[in-house]
């Protein structure tokens, strides 16, 4: 069994509206020292794949086809062997 | 012609296009539930507004990869009309049937109120009905309404005049302040490259009459059944 | 059992002997936890019941009044319209967004569980003031939440009320009220008959989540308050079971029905047999968990939402789930309906909890609590006139007042609400009333939610008489006549003397205006210990009131339409600053008593405005609220931009009585000049003062006082105050 | 200046509506591989502190007054000294 660990955010290039927002509650609320905020989505998917090779694949396949939409998103993830 | 509202699971809009069809325009329409694997005998297919699986993850994500998917496409691709309407226009991005994506408005809320619409294309058959340049007056209800697409993608978009509304104040001009939801150029509509298939985050089935503070929804429906009539 | 375990879970000493009583032997742990769910006072209303009894719940439309899961009022044509409103304060408190989501699900299933499609909600709220950073979050949440769930499923949320007062600093309140259409013959109620029928439980999975919300509702909110795990909303889920459940209902496959809400599991079974008369066996193994290990006692205490039982006869058993399956829904067939009476709880067969439903149900004890008049009115109630210094300007004080955030535009908030989804939406948020039309007749509902909390506070019984009269002038001036309310009754703790006077006294006040408007109470909530840190809040009765136009086209809205009009007042005014927002955010003084309130001279003026609405005799209609004719005045100017010239004498009352005084039973009307005779003749006919008071027209409000300017603003600097009230808060 | 790296999920005994529903939808797909997903959110703030141990205090500090709702949520971050 697999654990992939996806962190999802908006690309760079692409205003991102909830960042903003809490970037200025934040500095609302005194905190200058924060300089910005980004928010994205975390997904965590559990499956199971034959190796690592295909685990990898098979989580990207997944992020193109439903959990990313890479046309606004970037995306990185990690894959952690878990018990089954 | 016949037209076919596809419902998935959650789907909440989809009663709005049905009673303006079936109610006001008369005209014949069916639902069509997400697990068909077919869309034979329609002439226009619509993707509802309202939410659908409760736009989880992502508006239009995952009524995108329902199983009557595969069967939109062909039929688009087919030249078959297709509108999306609101969350229609999410699963029509989702599903590649239209450029660029919709995300959260700029300021971050969901937003329901009229909005001016200006006609930039006439030449589609959503809106051959409608003068160049003509506002329309239809109201929008949505929390991720931000159309983007890159800018490269854009510079095309314009040039082959797949931009069919924009959003103005009531004067007709594009300002920021008119642009509910931090549409990239104040896109508030798209259509293919063989404008067979259209989005829009506005609701034109909303408009459909007086008592609801504008009729200007309909020329939508009359230039399809128009088209149709022309096509036949 | 020793003490410390029964009252852990919040039983007294002498209720534990009870349920020894009851069983005739000790309970079990889940036996206790049961009882103490059930007999909290969230569930039993054991503090309130005595006082809830001298509701009038009867009239000629009423099907089904207090007891179901929500009233029933026919409105002809073989339909009926199903309404309730419900508290989730608490939660709210502690976690603002789902808070509010899962209030609005909560109240959502209470109407489809009638069988009736649900085509409205609307929403009462009430913070502390919007300077303090923690409220400006939970107001912007609780908002959120209200529009994350309603949008979702797509019923559009058309009207409501908010209010800040320091008073709900720690406390605010989210109520949640629902509308909902159904042909009189598929009611359905929550009754479990028919021996030997499958017991089915549908929808989402049960989890650890919510345990004990019930008592959580049921004490005072401090530092210490360990709240339950908060629940999160799933409008999607719920969305299905809504269709699924309809579906099912529509083609009659269904006997009884009823969602599980607070008390969970327990609730539902023990509920659903008592009603019937009927007892029955359920096993906890089939109960589908989100969680493996699940104990009883967590199944049958989980407050998960999104979940249904219904009884149904054994032949349509398998196409009930066939239906289920296909919406995407679990559901399992968990028991058996049995004669006699019994609960019977076991887990792989073996019995975990053996209870009379009727006990769990029906036999939480009753109190009656000591009640006494609060000390503070004796020093409240005297406001002599004298010590209220006039104002120098009037300008300053209405521009004030208008972006006082408690008048001042909501339009921030119910943007963010839907409330054009199923197309039917004749008036949405922003007059008077909220219509609905309903499709395939010519009729249309009106919705409104309302209530003075301060008037309360200043005279329980009046201040309730006010709310429900409110609330039907609100239907009245939309051109509806009032029908019945739904009460959701927000006080504090009635373990408190003062507090439960204020309890006694506004139900006193609720039921002499229903009795005379004729709008019975067909359900409500009851939410105490409404307190944090020993602070109460005032006494917030929220009335939701539906109301009936039989022709939608006869319907009528707060704004002035046309310049040339003339403006009419009907009713009179008096020298009545008490408990007026005037008083409150001028001089800064929560004092005096609520105006004076005559329900014969009300209903005069009732018949009144109807008329002129039915003849269509008039163009707009509002009515007075906070901040007087004044306010009232300068929010029928936005819509259009219509300005309006007035004179008023004043007949020896003072100037900011006139213009901010808050008496009772008036209305301002426009109409087209030749309309006035006709409308003169009518008002003449009740005996209803009426006075022509000026005309619309220009881009300014001017008001004179016995000839003398006491306002001249233009419309769109009032407009900029009242529209940025609210958002000028935010960031 | 550092960047604060923060996975926030629902508490586990709390439903995660989402991705239950991403489950349904992915098994409706064929992927039945697929044994759980769970959506979160992924947040990245940059802010300065004067070390690692005040960064730390910091974003804590931040996560439990805004960023994260500790009612329902859990959440885990990583520390990355990033250049100002
Ligand atoms: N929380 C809310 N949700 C939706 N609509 C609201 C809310 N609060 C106020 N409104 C709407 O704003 C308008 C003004 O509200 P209010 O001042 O309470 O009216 P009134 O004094 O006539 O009862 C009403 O149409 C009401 O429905
Ligand atoms: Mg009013």
């Amino acid at each position: 069994m697999w654990r992939a660990e996806i962190k999802v955010l908006l690309k760079p290039s692409i205003l991102d509206p909830q960042g903003q927002a809490a970037e200025k509650v934040l500095a609302a609320m005194g905190y200058t020292e924060v300089n910005q905020v980004r928010v994205g989505k975390y997904l965590e998917v559990t499956f199971s794949a034959p190796d690592r090779t295909s685990a990898e694949a098979k989580i990207r396949e997944l992020c193109s086809r439903l959990l990313v939409n890479t046309v606004i998103e970037g995306y990185t993830f990690e894959l952690v062997e878990v018990a089954p | 012609m016949k037209f076919g509202i596809i419902v998935f699971p959650g789907s909440s809009g989809d009663l709005d296009a049905y009673h303006l069809i079936k109610d006001v325009l008369d005209a014949p329409v069916e639902y069509i539930w997400h697990e068909a694997s077919s869309v034979q005998g329609f002439d226009c297919l619509i993707l509802p507004g309202g939410f659908s699986y409760g736009n989880y993850l992502r508006g239009g994500a995952l009524a995108s990869c329902s199983p009557i998917i595969p069967a939109v496409v062909d039929f688009a691709r087919r030249g078959g009309l297709v509108l999306g309407i609101a969350n229609g226009f999410q699963v029509l991005t989702e599903a590649g049937l239209l450029p660029g994506a919709l995300y959260t408005n700029a300021d971050g809320r969901f937003h329901c109120h009229f909005t001016t619409l200006r006609v930039e294309n006439t030449d589609t058959p959503f809106t051959r009905n409608l003068g160049r340049n003509q506002l329309l007056s239809i109201p929008i209800a949505h929390g991720e309404g931000n159309y983007y697409v890159d800018p490269a993608t854009l510079q095309q978009l314009e040039e082959s005049g797949q931009i069919v509304f924009r959003y103005t104040d009531e004067k007709g001009q594009v300002t920021a302040e008119a642009n509910p939801n931090g549409s990239v150029g104040n896109i508030a509509g798209v259509c293919n490259e063989t404008r067979n298939v259209l989005g829009m985050m506005a609701h034109p089935e909303r408009a459909g009459e007086a008592v609801f503070g504008s009729i200007d929804g309909l020329a939508l429906f009359n230039s399809i059944l128009k088209y149709w009539e022309g096509s036949k | 059992m020793r003490p410390e375990d029964w009252r852990k879970m919040g039983l007294r000493d002498d209720e534990y002997k009870r349920i020894k009583e009851a069983l005739g032997r000790e309970p079990n742990h889940l036996e206790l936890g049961m009882f103490s769910v059930m007999w909290s006072e969230h569930c039993s209303y054991k503090n309130s019941k005595a006082v809830l009894k001298t509701f009038p719940t009867t009239g000629p439309r009423v099907l089904q009044g207090p007891g179901e899961n929500a009233g029933v009022v026919a409105i002809g044509d073989g339909l009926a319209v199903c309404f309730k409103i419900e508290s989730h304060n608490h939660p709210s408190a502690v976690e603002p967004y789902q808070g509010a989501a899962t209030g609005v699900g909560g109240i959502i299933r209470d109407i489809f569980t009638m069988g009736a499609q649900p085509i409205a909600l609307l929403n009462s709220l009430r913070f502390g003031p919007l300077h303090d950073e923690r409220v400006r979050y939970l107001f912007e949440q609780v908002v959120a939440g209200i529009g994350g769930y309603g949008n979702r499923i797509g019923i559009p949320t058309v009207g409501g009320e908010i209010y800040f007062d320091p008073c709900y600093q720690g406390n605010p309140l989210v109520n949640a009220m629902c509308v909902g259409l159904l042909e009189t013959n598929k009611l359905r109620l929550g009754k479990a008959t028919g021996i030997g029928n499958p017991v089915i439980l549908a929808g989402a999975r049960t989890g650890q989540d919510g345990m004990g919300g019930a008592t959580f509702a049921s004490v005072e909110l401090s530092e210490e308050t360990e709240a339950p795990d908060i629940q999160v909303g799933d409008p999607f889920t719920e969305k299905l079971l809504l269709e699924a459940c309809l579906e099912l209902i529509g083609n009659g496959d269904v006997d009884g029905i009823q969602d599980l809400g607070a008390a969970g599991l327990t609730c539902a079974v023990s509920e659903m047999a008592s009603r019937g008369g009927t007892g029955m066996d359920v096993e906890l193994s089939k109960v589908p968990c989100r969680e493996e290990g699940m104990t009883p006692y967590e199944i049958m205490l989980a407050e998960s939402q999104e979940r249904m039982l219904m009884v149904v006869s054994p032949e349509k058993e398998a196409k009930v789930h066939a239906v289920f399956k296909r919406w995407g829904l679990t559901s399992t067939t968990i028991g058996r309906v049995t004669e006699g009476g019994m609960l019977t709880i076991r887990m792989h067969g073996e019995i975990v909890a053996e209870i009379p439903a009727h006990s769990l149900a029906e036999d939480a004890p009753v109190y009656y609590p000591e009640a006494q008049e609060p000390a503070y009115l004796k020093t409240t109630a005297d406001l002599p006139l004298a010590t209220i210094a006039l104002p120098e300007d009037y300008n300053t004080v209405l521009l004030k007042l208008v972006a006082s955030p408690n008048i001042a535009s909501k339009e921030w908030v119910w943007q963010q609400f839907d409330y054009q989804a199923r197309t039917a939406t004749l008036v949405g948020p922003g007059s008077d009333a909220a219509l609905i039309r309903i499709r395939g007749t010519k009729k249309a509902l009106a919705l409104t939610a309302d209530c003075n909390s301060r008037y309360v506070y200043l005279d329980p019984y009046a201040g309730g008489k006010i709310a429900v009269t409110e609330a039907a002038r609100n239907i009245v001036c939309s051109g509806g006549e009032p029908l019945a309310i739904t009460d959701g009754l927000n006080f504090g703790s009635p373990e408190k003397p003062e507090i439960y006077w204020q309890f006694q006294q506004a139900v006193a006040g609720i039921s002499e205006a229903c009795r005379v408007l004729e709008t019975p109470v067909t359900g409500g909530n009851v939410s105490f210990y409404n307190e944090a840190n020993g602070e109460g809040i005032y006494p917030t009765p929220v009335i939701g009131m539906v109301g009936l136009l039989e022709d939608a086209t006869k319907y009528c809205t707060l704004s002035f339409k046309a310049a040339g009009d003339r403006i009419v007042l009907l009713g009179e005014s008096f020298d009545e600053l008490g408990a007026s927002e005037y008083l409150a955010l001028i001089h800064g003084r929560v004092q005096g008593k609520p105006p004076a309130l005559d329900l014969s001279k009300e209903k005069a003026l009732h018949r009144v405005v109807l008329s002129a609405i039915r003849e269509g005799l008039v163009r707009s209609a509002h009515d007075l609220a906070e901040g007087g004719l004044a306010v009232a005045l300068a929010e029928c100017l936005f819509e259009k931009g219509i300005g309006a010239r007035i004179q008023l004498s004043s007949n020896g009352l003072r100037p900011d009585s006139l213009l901010f005084g808050e008496s009772q039973s008036r209305v301002v009307l426009s109409l087209s000049p030749e309309k006035l005779p006709a409308l003169e003749a009518l008002a003449a006919q009740e005996g209803v003062p009426f006075q022509v008071i000026g005309e619309t027209g220009g881009d300014e409000l001017q008001i004179t006082v016995d000839g003398n300017q006491r306002l001249n603003l233009s419309v769109a600097e009032l407009q900029a105050a009242w529209q940025g009230g609210i958002p000028c808060h935010l960031s």
